[in-house]
């Protein structure tokens, strides 16, 4: 067994991991934290495929790398918003300023 | 012996991912998952990918860490539930499904890397990486950079009416502690020049805008923490052209390909190289800005104030 | 000669991890959390100085030199404020605490841990 | 190589700047003006194809695929590609008309949400590569979750952060897939995927990352078991956000369920899938019907009517991918025109619904007796609309029922037959429901609640106009068949009539 092939494991036990974050979280931070981990399992399993592309003189194959980075930016976009969504839901729960605007006060 | 390093990463990589998903207590969780995205970048490294490596440390792990961290402030802790047995089990086939998938992986291994090599020299770029993102597949970069700024909208669209047009609380104390505020004169110095060589080293060597654009935010957030600037005003114009400077740079660049190279997304041929890091720079630019606006969150502060 | 540079370096690495691991100890036996950062501010530079000084000789260049010191310095830099910035946090919980005991002021909805 | 294929994606995102850079109401109308562009950039599209009888490509940048990225426009993407940018000028003209609401964000973030959702499907429609429709779909979920909680209610926000989770658990899965494929292949081309898989029967592998896409997609179009999040997202939203989501948002990963399934997956193999898609269609129909029958707020009906009508493309798969010459094709041309024409209908209803709650004061349907009267012309929309999710005649969804029917009899699959029928009770029981009481004298007690309110004509006129848009596919003569088919490959319905 290669090293390569060993990170494409540990990319799908993360992966899994990811999964029972999902299934299993009780509240909505802990479902983003699982999307979080499970993308990072796929994104691993991405570059071991790049690295078994290994060719041309590159130590890997270049366009899956960049597939990934385009894919975290975009990773942490999702949890960006999915965390402001979380946290101005309990705002607006919580407070009992209403939320329409017509009478605001800032703390 | 280095199978050996890569076999202890990987096991502490899962012992990682295991820690963020049944931690007790969000906290936990959210320091787990930093601690789980440097060990990320370790195995990139590790995998020949030192672009993804530092972007995955900067913003998967570092800008995504901070976003995290002040979540978990303004949002109650939830009870994690106790184990699911049925969730595990799902979980635990998900894995080894995608197990047997990786070892059934072809040999020898399909790969671009000749085609990249081939199209390469032509754009006199030494960064096989960059080559991909801004030239081969440049239409992802350019609309990669439209869903950053559209998460910018996102979010702001997320404030009180009153405030939608005015400045995200700022993240200091007032005044600033000491400590922070001297770290804010004496890092910020040093991480910008560290991101525009990230920057410019990016053409011929790993790095480039996204990694640069992390690390500027980075120093911009640690500005603000350390009290040396206010957070802007969302609705100045200023502030605006440099959220734009970047998705639209680059659709500008798109276009006037049309004029010099005779396709959308061309480059001028022999100009390819200053082209791209004419490119870089306003995506930098807008990349740096925009993260840094998403990590202050929605304007609460109201209109003249 | 390279011999000796080799022992050199395994000798300062080892030291080094071996300050880490007390670091590390520190951080999760101590009870407290200003002992907690003052072990791991401590050990960890301490780690860090030892380990770019045992990989000095063997930096390929100058310029390889140069950066591992330059990270050195930025380390210790970055984790002395942090430390401060932690600590200050701290003790600003701990005031609010008290007071909160004899009624001063009111619990804050997400005070820092 | 065709410009206008660049254009559709790009020029909407011009329009980004007027809006950053200038006050919300010109920035609106500078929106409103760009969607008009992409309108006619999309109708000078199909016409080309029309006229040229090929589908239009463009290599961007100059670099064909595999290194580069390819767009494409057959028939069925013009179609598509015609349906949503005049669904988004109507929209973009209501919420002009309508003076953009109470909130001061709703004209300027409204507007960058609208024209990045321009962008997003066009590049939907047209990518033909699958990191790339990634990034499309990508953009459509950060346009569209923002629209559901325009306004800030409680409510809102909890419908748009599960519609986020879901749709970002559906990027994941379909991201795996696609990671998956690369592995495979080494390339994400559509056109070389299909020669390749040709070659060889699939692997395990292959059919595993089919079927993640597969999910992915499901869960972001809100197919049966996956709809949760589509009833509170798409009755929450302000109505022309609703309208947009409803009608056009969830078509992509549907478009994109198609093209997966009939360009990229062998015959048999696509044949051996349809039968479950199918029968999650099926299920869609007759359980989220069933639901919309028992609802008491209008605008939650018209939502779980949009779960249920999601039903009918899939019952598609398996009569399409029989390859029985030209009842497959029927089967074809049916389920696409039922795409199109349930588009038209779901935001003429949609729009009417919010005409008529404001009108009301309020949708709940016990106390809609005299809406009639109040605001006829929404009423008038919501049922003209309603005829085509019914599969009354005259109206597309008659003629794209008609033509799933008579290909499933034709093909011996009763069970297919049964359930568009009684699908179409369904919604002729919910929407006739919302109509009889809306026509119904208000009670004498209630005579003084009904408030004086009335309905305003410019945007009634707009939902009229979609209703009609709707009732006029079902005049179409029967030639959308060869349009539809134009670039299309032949193997999946065998010979063309």
């Amino acid at each position: 067994m290669t090293g390569v092939t060993l990170f494409g494991l540990a990319g799908a036990i993360l992966a899994g991991c990811g999964v029972y974050g999902l299934l299993s979280a009780g509240g909505g931070l802990g479902r983003i934290l699982g999307f979080n981990v499970l993308g990072g399992g796929v994104f691993l399993i991405f570059g071991a495929v790049a690295r078994r592309g290994a060719a041309a003189g590159f130590h890997a194959d270049p366009v899956p790398q960049a597939l990934v980075i385009t894919g975290i930016v975009v990773a942490f976009c999702a949890t960006a918003l999915a965390l402001a969504l979380l946290v101005r839901l309990r705002e607006v729960e919580a407070g009992p300023a209403p939320d329409d605007g017509k009478r605001e006060t800032e703390r | 012996m280095s199978l050996l390093f890569d076999a202890a990463l990987c096991l502490l990589l899962v012992a990682g991912a295991l820690g963020v998903v049944t931690a007790r207590g969000a906290r936990r969780a959210v320091l787990a998952f930093i601690g789980y995205g440097l060990l990320l970048g370790l195995a990139w490294v590790r995998l020949d990918g030192l672009d993804v490596a530092l972007t995955e440390i900067a913003i998967g792990s570092g800008i995504s860490g901070v976003v995290l961290l002040r979540a978990v402030r303004a949002v109650p802790e939830a009870p994690r539930p106790g184990t699911r047995p049925l969730a595990a089990l799902l979980s635990v086939g998900v894995a080894a499904a995608l197990s047997v998938m990786v070892l059934a992986l072809p040999e020898p291994a399909p790969t671009r890397a000749h085609d990249v090599a081939a199209a390469l020299p032509a754009t006199d770029l030494g960064n096989p990486v960059t080559g991909v993102l801004l030239v081969f597949r440049a239409l992802d970069t350019l609309l990669e950079k439209v869903v950053l700024l559209l998460a910018l909208v996102g979010v702001w669209a997320l404030s009180r009416d009153p405030s939608w047009s005015g400045r995200p609380a700022p993240l200091s104390s007032e005044p600033a502690s000491a400590p922070s505020a001297f770290l804010a004169r004496v890092l910020a110095p040093v991480g910008l020049l560290v991101g525009l060589y990230l920057l410019w080293v990016g053409a011929d060597a790993p790095g480039g805008a996204f990694q640069s654009g992390a690390v500027l935010a980075a120093m911009g957030l640690l500005l603000l923490m350390g009290g040396q600037i206010r957070p802007p005003r969302t609705s100045s114009p200023r502030l605006r052209l440099l959220l734009l400077a970047g998705p639209l740079g680059f659709l500008a660049v798109g276009f006037s390909g049309w004029a010099t190279a005779g396709v959308f997304l061309g480059y001028p041929p022999g100009w390819e190289k200053p082209v791209i890091i004419a490119v870089e720079v306003a995506i930098t630019i807008s990349i740096a800005v925009t993260l840094c606006l998403i990590v202050l969150g929605p304007p609460s502060a109201e209109e003249g104030t | 000669m390279s011999a000796l540079v080799n022992a050199f370096t395994l000798l300062c690495v080892a030291a080094g991890i071996a300050f880490y691991a007390a670091g590390t100890l520190g951080l999760v036996r101590l009870s407290d959390t200003l002992s907690r950062i003052h072990a791991l501010t401590k050990a960890d530079n301490l780690g860090l100085a030892l380990i770019v000084l045992g990989l000095l000789p063997q930096a390929a260049s100058l310029l390889d030199g140069a950066k591992m010191v330059a990270v050195w310095l930025l380390a210790q830099l970055a984790s002395g404020a942090v430390a401060q910035v932690m600590a200050e946090a701290v003790m600003a919980e701990a005031v609010m605490a008290e007071a909160v005991e004899v009624g001063v002021a009111s619990a804050p909805g997400d005070g820092p841990t | 190589m065709s410009a206008l294929l660049v254009l559709a994606v790009t020029v909407p995102l011009l329009g980004l700047a007027p809006l950053f850079l200038l006050r919300p109401g010109a920035g609106a109308r500078i929106a409103v003006a760009v969607l008009g562009v992409g309108c006619a950039i999309t109708g000078a599209i199909a016409v080309q194809v029309a006229r040229t009888g090929q589908a239009l490509h463009y290599f961007v940048g100059g670099f064909p695929p595999p290194l580069g990225v390819a767009l494409r426009a057959d028939g069925f993407s013009a179609a598509m590609l015609c349906m949503s940018a005049m669904v988004l000028l109507l929209t973009g003209l209501f919420a002009i008309a309508g003076g953009g609401g109470k909130a001061p964000r709703m004209p300027a973030a409204f507007f960058t949400l609208l024209l990045a959702l321009s962008s997003a499907l066009n590049l939907a429609f047209l990518a033909q590569d699958l990191f790339t429709l990634y990034v499309a779909l990508e953009l459509l979920t950060f346009a569209a979750v923002p629209l559901v909680c325009l306004e800030g209610k409680a409510g809102q926000l909890s419908a748009a952060l599960t519609y986020l989770l879901f749709a970002l658990f559906g990027s994941v899965l379909y991201l795996l897939g696609v990671v998956l494929v690369y592995g495979l292949f080494g390339t994400l081309d559509l056109a070389l995927l299909a020669r390749r898989l040709a070659q060889a029967p699939p692997s395990g592998t292959f059919i595993a990352a089919l079927a993640l896409m597969s999910a992915g997609l499901m869960a972001k179009a809100a197919l049966f078991p996956l709809h949760l999040w589509l009833p509170p997202a798409h009755s929450g939203a302000p109505p022309a956000a609703s309208a947009v989501l409803s009608a056009v948002v969830i078509k992509a990963p549907l478009f994109l369920l198609v093209r997966l399934w009939s360009d990229l997956a062998p015959l048999p193999l696509a044949q051996a899938g349809a039968p479950v898609l199918a029968a999650f269609g099926a299920l869609a129909i007759l359980f989220c019907g069933v639901v919309a029958l028992a609802q008491d707020r209008l605008k939650l009906l018209i939502a779980y009517s949009t779960a249920a009508q999601i039903g009918y493309l899939c019952l598609m798969f398996p009569l399409a991918a029989a390859a029985d010459g030209q009842w497959s094709a029927l089967a074809w041309t049916g389920g696409t025109l039922h795409l199109v024409s349930h588009a038209f209908s779901k935001a003429a209803m949609f729009l009417a619904a919010g005409l008529i709650a404001e009108a009301m004061g309020h949708d709940r349907l016990s106390g809609l007796a005299g809406a009639g009267r109040v605001a006829p012309v929404s009423v008038a929309a919501f049922g003209i609309g309603g005829l085509s999710l019914m599969g009354l005649p005259p109206s597309g969804g008659f003629i794209a029922k008609v033509m799933l029917l008579t290909s499933a009899i034709h093909q011996d699959a009763w069970w297919i037959a049964l359930v568009i029928l009684a699908g179409g009770l369904l919604a002729g029981a919910y929407v006739l429901r919302v109509v009889v009481i809306a026509l119904q004298r208000p009670e004498p007690a209630e005579a003084g609640r009904v408030p004086p309110a009335r309905e305003c004509g410019a945007r009634a006129g707009i939902a009229l106009a979609l209703a009609f848009a709707a009732v006029l596919l079902g005049f179409l003569p029967l030639a959308p068949f060869a349009f539809l088919s134009i670039g299309r490959p032949l193997s999946w319905t065998g010979l063309l009539p």
